[in-house]
């Protein structure tokens, strides 16, 4: 895991990771980074995010939540997230090249 | 989900290794193309495992935001002169790694000369501008990059005809310098760009430019509305400013 | 070994400047100062600059020189600039910052006339902007120098002194020093005891013999560690007046602190005369020269030649005013000089002094004998 | 001496901080008070912690600033802890409860609590119309302020967003209104 | 007709410039000026704009608003600029120029956090560098205005003084100043009986009501006729010491003249009180309110308050301080007040004053009340 | 030949109408291509019949030696600061025809970014640029065109390999300006540019931009030994940097 | 001759003029202005200026001399030089036109 | 009192003013003098007057320039007005006769009128060798320097184009001789 960050527990408990995932994929929010822009929204290609009905981000503002069933992993909320609030993990294929 | 909590050092990859976690969130407006930027940057820098050798110069506009972005040795400088700052780092230690992280009002208006100079002398350095087509951090005034027509908050009909179009000019002045237009919404190649600018540098092969079409959704006027940011910004702004290496 | 060579001012300081082990001149071509440019140029195109890794940069113009400075000094190294009049007013943008976080560029100043383009000859009108240039409150200090020996062993001194108090050092000279030929004696600095003070990264430096904490106002430096490696962040845009009022206090004591040990003054005459002539470079030579012929005519006068301009020898002037009858302030300015003794002698002095403002022009010994005996 | 009602207003960057202290002194000078608003901005937009003042009186007012408040208003934790020096002994404190979670150390000057974000997500559905809420909680406690007044500065610092989107001008009304009447 | 308005201080200034005529803006944005530049882009763009043919210009940095400022004043157009900080460093290159040839240009000042880039709130500590920046020797009107109401006032005053007695001015506000919204009273000059001074080129000008000769030091204006036609030459480059010996000397002259005419000050309290408070700019406002303090709490206490920091009410200050007892001269800066002060009253005020410096932070009534409270 | 003496009003047309007599012989070193160039522009502005609308500002540097050369309202800006002082009086009197004459070191490198911008902004002044290759009036220090190897007194080994074309600068950011490259030993051509360009301005079309490629025998070591300027001129330079319109 | 710069008498002590002729071409030096710079004498297409072996230039040093025989009137010289030491006239053409 | 002897040289920019200037001074410090050069630049390379000044003697000397002048040398006509307020009773005059025609207002100093031009132009063809000429003439009257002290410094001075063109060193030899016995 050497080319990952470390993240301390004071910045868990900042950040606010809530995970879901399916057969291949698992998704991760950072509820307390996300600051509502709405960006990985647009950017999905399957449509699979959309605003999160009950959590707020860190402006007190929506968050946003990720259909997991309709997530097909491609990374692009990840890569688009201004704020570091997405992490996409591709089960299988990631973990054991390491 | 519970899993990253019970570990008290968890990883995620969500990050570059490079950048400085205590500091998140960080400073910048919500869909802001600056953290974009700098996490192409980020990842960069860790692939090439250079984090001990950077010296990362910030400019003052929404630059300066990324004071505390990263675990990386970092300089704020004045408005425009990160580039010659920059320079005499490299000039000085020539096994810096030394980047000028500056917009576009910084790069284009008041450190012109700076930037086409440094480009004539081939200085060693990596220059990265983040073209958002105005002033954001005073409020959105012009720059030498807002597309005609734009409203800004010195020109409230309408900015004029023409425009800064770096790459080209730069190209024009030094042949062999690295030069590329990237945009904050195609990651992997922004990535591959900084990358491969870093390299040169660290080849010893002279000046590294890349200008990234990013977004300003405060001064934009696009706050909350994402589609209509990302419209300007990949319709408005890339057809002024082809995205490619020159 | 010393040797004795008949040099141009400007050649002095570039061959000081050597001698101090600097290695890196960034800089834009002006009046009267280029050939301390064109010196170095010499020297780091030459076989033995290029195995002593010297740098030398000509900017686009003296933004990018100080700030080019800026970055040198930041990597640990002994650089310095070179200007003059207009790029003189240019350059304060990268002082201002250089103030502001404490860092020990070294900067050689030969004034011309003044205001605007004006005369490329001589002058000591650019002293209010060799001391407190910038946006406020900031400090450097700066020498004024006499003579072209002078230029030399101030020329080596001014990079001690900024690497050990950290603080922007200027050597501000003229016109008439920079482009005159005379004797000076060259010496190498370790032959008169004198060892240079080490210089250290501000960045990219892992072990550190001085705290950056120690030396960078506290609200503009921040440190981080990962992985068991420091990194070091220095800021210069502040969010909060009480960090502007830190940084400026800080800075203020860091110059008081240190101020006793930089501060110099000269005096030359009879130690009991009524006469007080109070003058800086050039023009103190003058005046030296004036004392010699006022005695010849059987009048007793005395020079206190303040040789810091900042940190100003406020106590030693006014010891020396202390027994004036009658104190002249001759200079090649408008009143720059004596706007700074007039701060440090307020409440002190029992009478204003006679201000004898010359600007852009140069002030011959006969002159000040003159203004002595006309005073009469 | 207290020449004027002192109001400093805090928060996170982008919070609307400043906007807040604007309108209070833009609604009380309508009203024919004497009024200063003065911002202490700085570069971070939306990092930092942001702080607004006003000044509301019936003599002219020469200084925009001061050294204690009458109310202090925290919007949010980092906030409430820059406000400490302002507070004396009868100083009205209210804070947005949602935001601010600890006010242990404030117990003294009986904090009022206004969940702000939560009535403006709830009842509204517009998290972010929260200023409204607490500016409508403000007003119960400025000498002299009528909700009539409040309204003209309103409108007059929203014209053209109004013009644009009506149902916004309902909407801040609303929210106005639940803050009132929540402090009441 | 005159109207009550609820203003920003930075468009109380766009509103003064207006209402003096002025015709053309050039600047370069910067915190906390950027809403003048605002007004006047939207001024200048509108319907009613165009009409009076309104210039606005955003610099690509302060040197070209500086100078493009410059060629605009050339042209006979009353013209402005605004900054702040940086900028102002920046801007003295262009201010040294207009210095030397007595342009009146107008420049609108907001203070902030010095040295470097610092904060973009507020401060005192551009004093130095409003009266004295630039290479050396040169004279500019300087306005330290403290409330909104006097930026309106003074705003327009400006325009006046300066193309009245042809050098440049500056309103040296602050960011407080700049940012507050406060009531302001707008009007027409002309309802006030003031009578906007007529502005005349210095270049493509045929037929003048004043000579060029008069105005411009003689060294630096060279008149042609040519088939009878009057061709005007500036300079700012001499050829020799007496050349700009001669450049300074007019313009101190001219200065000096004009100077009775310009200074201005207020002062506050009780006349006979042993204390005195010297303060300008929004400083003074919070002495006002602390010698009203004061005097509830039975200290009687009074104010100095230069409204002109250069030229400075220096007699005047002198006869205030006759009869006190104790000085104090708070400031939120490093001294820069101060310094003044001290040139003014040097050899005549029989003690030093108390100087209370808080650089880049602003300084409370209650403060003033204690520092007078403190040294009883 | 003596009728020309008998004749107090004896007539030339070895001068422009508006040049100075009085100040003849002029201040320029003996083979100085500056007051070829002035010539040139003097004969334009006669045939064009401008001399009362013209606003002649001159840059520190060689330039500055035109101060007494023409019967023309003339100003002396600061080093690298003529562009934006002209720009400054054409906004204000758009009768004005201004002409910013500068040297290559006051646009190209401390005035280059008030050049670029004042492209950009399509400033409707005539900019001419007399390109010496060096730093002419302060001693022969390196430009930002001096060519590759040549040796100056700041490159004591021969300047760097990348230099500044700046017509092709100009145009990459301002389509519609005029621009062209002279040379100060073709004068009818010079003459038709400089005449083409005033025009320009004349007719608002904006921007106008002429480098002309101009020999400083002092500084280049040849004086006294034309043969040698000139083919430095014109091949050394003008190789390098092509003469024609852009 | 509205299209000529008027020489006052000073100024025709200062320059020094004088003139050879053939039959289609005049030729003026005005010495007083000749810096001696011998671009002139590089440029003439037919090589017919030479340095002056007796006149001196304003410097002190040689004039210039045109060999008025060779002259073809083409004019390069008087257009090359900087200090307008050289008027070519070609005299029936030019003369009548105005 | 006269700590050394005082030389001002002045004439037309590009003249080589400057040089006669340092070339004593240096000559002076080569033989053991004390000395100190000054010149008096402007920007105006060719067009305006320029002066330079040399000071010798034999104690240190601390300031570059003086009131009075024990020598002075013009160039050209309007390069001897502006000599006149070097001029004192004694004096030593010396100017370049073809280029300074009139003298009459400067007869009280006998001023030594060296036609070096003209000597230059028709001894040696080289009219631009007449500053060495001058030279000569200058060493006549300044105590203490030889001939051969004076060849030294010529010799370092123009070094590296004496080794380009060793025929120079010959020619400026002649003319220094030249002038040196017309001064006699
Ligand atoms: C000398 C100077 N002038 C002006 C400013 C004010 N200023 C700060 S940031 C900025 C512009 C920033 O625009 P840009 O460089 O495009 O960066 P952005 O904020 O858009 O990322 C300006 C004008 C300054 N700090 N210094
Ligand atoms: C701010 C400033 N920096 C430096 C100078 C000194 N200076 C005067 S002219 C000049 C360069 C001139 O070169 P260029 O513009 O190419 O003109 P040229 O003399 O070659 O015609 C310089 C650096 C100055 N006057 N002002
Ligand atoms: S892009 Fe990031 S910050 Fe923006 S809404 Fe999506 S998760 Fe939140
Ligand atoms: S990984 Fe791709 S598919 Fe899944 S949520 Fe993100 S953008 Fe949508
Ligand atoms: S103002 Fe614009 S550029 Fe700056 S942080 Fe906000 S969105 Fe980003
Ligand atoms: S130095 Fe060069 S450019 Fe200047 S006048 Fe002499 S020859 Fe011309
Ligand atoms: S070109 Fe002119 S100055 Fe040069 S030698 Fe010929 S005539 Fe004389
Ligand atoms: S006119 Fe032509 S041919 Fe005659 S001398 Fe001049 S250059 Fe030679
Ligand atoms: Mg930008
Ligand atoms: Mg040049």
């Amino acid at each position: 895991m050497d080319d990952e960050s470390k993240i301390d527990a004071a910045a868990l408990v900042r950040f606010r990771p809530t995970s879901a995932e399916n057969g291949k994929v698992r998704a991760t929010r950072f509820l307390g980074l996300c600051k509502s822009c709405g960006e990985c929204i647009v950017k999905c290609p399957v449509q699979a995010i959309s605003w999160d009905p009950k959590e707020l981000g860190q402006l007190s503002e929506p968050a946003i939540v990720i259909d997991i069933e309709k997530c097909i992993g491609c990374e692009i909320c990840e890569q688009i997230c201004p704020d570091h609030a997405i992490e996409i993990t591709r089960k299988p294929a990631v973990k054991k090249a390491n | 989900m519970p899993d990253a909590i019970a570990n008290p050092q968890a990883a995620t990859h969500a990050f570059p290794k490079c950048v400085r976690i205590e500091s998140k969130p960080h400073l910048y407006c919500p869909g802001c193309g600056h953290p974009e930027v700098l996490k192409a940057l980020g990842f960069a820098i860790d692939e090439l495992g250079i984090q001990q050798r950077v010296a990362f110069g910030i400019d003052i506009g929404c630059s300066l935001l990324a004071w505390d972005y990263f675990n990386l040795d970092t300089v704020e400088t004045h408005h425009g002169r990160t580039i010659p700052t920059m320079a005499g780092v490299k000039r000085s230690n020539t096994d810096a790694v030394a980047i000028a992280y500056v917009g576009d009002g910084g790069a284009y208006a008041i450190g012109a000369g700076g930037l086409l100079n440094a480009a004539v002398r081939d200085e060693k350095i990596l220059v990265i501008v983040v073209n958002n087509a105005l002033y954001a951090m005073t409020g959105g005034q012009e720059s030498p990059t807002t597309p005609p027509g734009m409203k800004v908050a010195t020109a409230p009909k309408g900015a004029d005809q023409y425009y800064i179009r770096a790459p080209e000019v730069i190209r024009s002045v030094n042949p062999s310098a690295f030069v590329a237009r990237g945009i904050t919404t195609v990651q992997p190649a922004l990535r591959q760009l900084m990358k491969a600018a870093l390299q040169h540098q660290m080849d010893g092969k002279g000046f590294a430019f890349i200008e990234v079409l990013s977004q300003c959704p405060l001064n934009w006027g696009t706050m909350g509305e994402p589609e209509k940011t990302f419209n300007f910004l990949e319709h408005g702004l890339a057809e002024v400013f082809p995205v490619k290496r020159y | 070994m010393a040797e004795k060579k008949f040099l141009m001012g400007n050649e002095a300081i570039g061959r000081a400047a050597r001698a101090a082990g600097a290695r890196a001149m960034f800089g834009y071509p002006i009046t009267p100062s280029c050939e301390i440019m064109h010196f170095w140029a010499g020297e780091a195109s030459s076989d033995r600059g290029k195995e002593d890794r010297l740098v030398f940069t000509q900017a686009e113009d003296e933004a990018g020189a100080g700030f080019m400075l800026i970055g040198s000094v930041l990597t640990g190294t002994r650089a310095f600039t070179a200007t003059a009049g207009p790029g003189h007013v240019i350059i304060q943008d990268a002082f201002s910052m250089a103030e502001a976080m404490r860092l020990p560029i070294v900067a050689f100043v030969m004034q011309r006339g003044g205001p605007s383009t004006s005369t490329v000859i001589y002058s000591q009108s650019e002293v209010t902007l060799a001391c407190f240039g910038g946006n406020g409150n900031g400090y450097r200090v700066v020498y004024s120098p006499a003579t072209v020996q002078e230029l030399y062993d101030y020329g080596i001194k001014v990079f001690n002194v900024a690497w050990k108090h950290r603080f922007p050092t200027i050597l501000l000279g003229d016109g008439y020093l920079a482009k005159m030929m005379a004797e000076v004696e060259l010496y190498d600095p370790s032959e008169r005891g004198i060892v240079m003070e080490p210089t250290e990264a501000y960045i990219l430096e892992r072990t550190r013999a001085r705290r950056l904490e120690d030396v960078v106002p506290s609200p503009e430096i921040h440190i981080r560690h990962a992985d068991g490696v420091e990194y070091a962040c220095l800021r210069n845009c502040l969010n909060l007046e009480e960090e502007a009022l830190a940084v400026n206090t800080e800075i203020k004591a860091a110059f008081e602190a240190a101020a006793p040990e930089i501060e110099e003054h000269e005096t030359y005459g009879d130690a009991s005369a009524p006469t007080l002539i109070i003058a800086h470079g050039t023009v103190s030579a003058a005046a030296k020269t004036a004392i010699d012929g006022l005695r010849e005519k059987g009048v007793a006068a005395r020079l206190f030649r303040p040789i810091t301009l900042n940190p100003f020898p406020a106590d030693a002037l006014r010891e020396a005013v202390a027994g004036a009858k009658r104190v002249f302030v001759p200079e090649s300015a408008d009143g720059q000089l004596a706007r700074i003794v007039a701060h440090a002698l307020c409440g002190r002095a029992p009478a204003p002094f006679v201000e004898y403002s010359r600007p852009s022009m140069g002030i011959l010994p006969e002159e000040i004998e003159m203004l002595v005996l006309d005073a009469k | 001496m207290q020449d004027a009602f002192n109001i400093v207003v805090s928060g996170e960057g982008g919070q609307g901080v400043l906007s807040i202290a604007k309108i209070i002194a833009t609604a009380a000078w309508l009203q024919g008070k004497q009024a200063i608003y003065l911002p202490s901005f700085s570069t971070e937009k939306r990092g930092g912690v942001s702080m607004a003042f006003a000044r509301v009186g019936d003599a002219p007012i020469r200084f925009p600033r001061f050294q204690k408040a009458d109310m202090c208003v925290a919007l949010s934790q980092r906030a409430l802890e820059r406000l400490r020096r302002y507070l004396k002994d009868d100083s009205v404190l209210i804070v947005n409860s949602f935001l601010v979670k600890d006010v242990s150390a404030f117990a003294a000057w009986k904090p009022r609590l206004v969940d702000a974000t939560t009535i403006a997500n709830e009842k509204l559905k517009k998290p972010r119309t929260f200023n409204m809420v607490i500016m409508g909680a403000m007003l119960r406690f400025i000498p002299g302020l009528t909700v009539g007044g409040f309204d003209k500065a309103l409108e007059k610092q929203f014209a053209s967003k109004y013009a644009k989107d009506p149902a916004l001008k309902e909407l801040n009304d609303k929210a106005f209104g639940l803050g009132y009447e929540l402090a009441a």
